[in-house]
């Protein structure tokens, strides 16, 4: 019995701290100044989000098929994030988007 | 309360949709739309739609954007400006919508059980599948079965399109100024210099391949089927070409095999079809293919899905290689 | 909530006609084809806003559960097919402007019509 | 439990959106794009608990894997467009 209210407040805590760290990763993918540093912010928020919230469900579901299924869901999006972050962040170099300017003013979708 | 993150979620799925058809920037535009099919497929699995979902993520999440990538590459990227008379269609379009809304005002609710399309066949599908055909998902029963006939059709349209596109790129370019171009770019390489990305991706290429697999056979009993796990390997193999350059890709699969895994496919559909037939029975009737009525289905549900999923392969990659072909995606 | 339940309706109507509006009123073929994408979608959401039963689950049976409410099975099979058609005719539409902009060196409308008449 | 987490998510998608509308460049789009197909996985893994059919979590999982492929071609867009940018200004065009 005590057990399981454990482990439930334990999946509780991961969830809500996971949910805020998500909101603060869309929070700075929209306020911050410029292309890179939205990105840092969307990329490492987003990770250590995804992780709080999965492994919240995975106390939630116990030992079973899901939460097998989740752990691999963890895995990949642990995988593909920052790879995805890299790519794009090469893409925008190469297309020319500058990391020391302050604000975005010259990269306009024209780029 | 799942009703309101519907409301949410149908709301931001009309913002998007106004944005795309705003824009002049069609990479933008493109983006818009990955981010509306990513919508669109969370909305279906609002709505009990699990197959639905699955089909719109395997196709939206990857190879849709690739196309229009691919197509845009070889038009242009920006919409000219002209000042085309807006106020006609937009009154058109204005006054249809106001008449749709005021014909909704007769529909049935959402959700409301006594609709009549919950009246007529549904429920005999519901109540009939485990005793006919006993798999537990229904959609799949549905369609490979009860209404093998249309998914034999679609499987056709897919097939048609393909030999379209390859028909349309027979065709040699006759803009002089666009394949000198060409000549002068370097042979598709891919992304082989961007080594995290390559990294990761040629780790992720057996998993997706895997999970094809999974979504293929275990199709009878959960969301999955031919045409998500025809989609899901064509994404994989779209992932080794952009990672390691088309011609690499065309050398694990040559465009020769690709026509004969489109050809394949829907053949082994049809060849169920008629083995049906032959034993004596109905077209499409697979309970005559075991002894057993119900072996007999399985069998025939497992054949046409891998017919399904071979021939939406084949039509997806081939798709894709004749755009790349065209000018390197 | 009674006019809840109809906002799906209404978003149907409204994307279908941005998506309309898109082939109507733009020029360029490509936004046209975005359009129709939109106004296939459309139909979709309207298809499977219908297979949707209050308290209702996916219809895939579950063992050992015999009174579950299941929703309804057959437009959702409807429109699984309709998706992969979906984007293989956008695939086929967009060869033919690609082909379009090979012959004529544009896909706006308006010159493309210029061309022809000269 | 369950419903903090969806409504967290829901307002980040329109966070993103946001994000997605206002650009300024196409990699600002391309992240939030990015940033939304994480959250989908998020919101279907989410849901399929609180819809107390965890059997449907492959739908997560098919997004997770195959949500990496719209920024690789992205990222070959780009690269194809920069080359053949150079091989037309070395023509002399443009």
């Amino acid at each position: 019995m005590t057990m399981t209210l454990l482990v439930d407040i334990a999946s509780w805590i991961l969830l809500s701290l996971g949910g805020v760290l998500i909101f603060t990763g869309g929070l700075g993918a929209l306020r911050m100044p410029n292309l890179y540093t939205r990105m840092h912010a969307a990329s490492l928020a987003d990770t250590m989000g995804a992780m709080l919230v999965i492994a919240g469900i995975m106390l939630q579901a116990g030992a079973s098929l899901a939460t097998l299924k989740l752990a691999a869901i963890l895995l990949f999006l642990l995988l593909t994030g920052p790879a995805a972050s890299n790519a794009l962040a090469s893409a925008a170099l190469l297309a020319g988007v500058r990391p020391d300017q302050a604000t975005d003013s010259t990269a306009e979708d024209s780029k | 309360m799942t009703t309101l993150f519907g409301v949410f979620m149908l709301t931001l799925l009309v913002i998007t949709a106004l944005a795309i058809v705003r824009t002049s920037h069609l990479f933008a535009a493109v983006i818009l739309t990955s981010i509306f099919s990513l919508l669109m497929a969370a909305n279906f699995f609002l709505l009990d739609a699990a197959d639905v979902a699955l089909t719109e993520a395997a196709i939206g999440a990857g190879i849709s954007t690739v196309l229009f990538l691919g197509a845009l590459a070889l038009t242009a990227e920006h919409e000219r400006v002209t000042t085309v008379k807006r106020l006609l269609p937009l009154s058109v379009v204005t006054v249809t919508t106001l008449i749709m809304i005021y014909a909704t005002f007769d529909k049935p609710r959402f959700g409301d059980p006594e609709a009549p399309v919950h009246q007529h066949v549904a429920p005999w599908y519901l109540e009939k599948t485990p005793e006919y055909i006993d798999i537990p998902n229904v959609v799949t029963a549905v369609l490979g079965s009860f209404r093998g006939y249309d998914t034999f059709g679609e499987v056709f349209v897919v097939f048609t399109a393909g030999i379209g596109v390859m028909f349309l790129f027979s065709a040699r370019p006759g803009n002089r100024k666009n394949s000198q171009r060409q000549a002068t770019a370097e042979p598709g390489q891919g992304l082989r210099h961007y080594l995290v990305p390559r990294v990761v991706g040629r780790l992720l290429i057996p998993f997706i391949l895997l999970f094809g697999l999974y979504v293929q056979f275990h199709g009878e009993y959960g969301p999955g089927g031919g045409f998500q796990a025809g989609a899901i390997v064509a994404a994989a193999i779209i992932l080794y070409a952009l990672l390691e350059g088309e011609t690499q890709a065309l050398r694990a699969l040559p465009l020769s095999a690709l026509t004969v895994l489109m050809a394949g496919g829907a053949l082994l559909f049809g060849g169920v079809g008629i083995a049906g037939m032959l034993l004596g029975s109905n077209f499409l009737d697979y309970s005559v293919l075991a002894a057993d009525p119900i072996a007999g289905q399985h069998l025939g549900l497992l054949l046409i899905e891998a017919g399904v999923g071979i021939t939406v392969t084949g039509v997806l990659l081939s798709v894709f290689h004749a755009f790349a072909a065209r000018g390197r995606v | 909530m009674e006019l809840l339940g109809l906002y799906h309706y209404w978003v149907f109507a409204v994307l279908l006609m941005i998506g309309f509006y898109a082939v109507i009123a733009k020029p360029n073929l490509f936004k046209k084809l975005i359009g129709l994408s939109i106004f296939q979608s459309a139909v979709f959401l309207l298809y499977i806003t219908m297979d949707k039963v209050e308290g209702g689950t996916a219809p895939i049976l579950q063992d050992g559960v015999s009174d579950t409410l299941y929703s309804n099975p057959l437009p959702q099979v409807l429109i699984l097919t309709a998706i992969v058609v979906g984007i293989a005719t956008t695939a086929l539409g967009l060869g033919i402007v690609v082909r379009i902009k090979e012959e004529y060196g544009t896909i706006e409308e308006h010159e493309i019509q210029e061309i022809d008449r000269q | 439990m369950y419903y903090v987490v969806t409504i967290a998510t829901l307002v980040t998608m329109a966070l993103a959106l946001t994000r997605a509308f206002l650009g300024p460049s196409i990699y600002d789009r391309v992240l939030a794009a990015n940033m939304f197909g994480t959250k989908t996985v998020l919101l279907l893994s989410v849901i399929a608990f609180l819809y107390g059919r965890p059997d449907f979590l492959d739908l997560a999982l098919a997004y997770a894997l195959i949500n990496f492929i719209g920024v690789l071609a992205v990222l070959e867009f780009i690269r194809l467009r920069a080359q053949s940018e150079q091989t037309d200004r070395s023509d002399g065009g443009l």
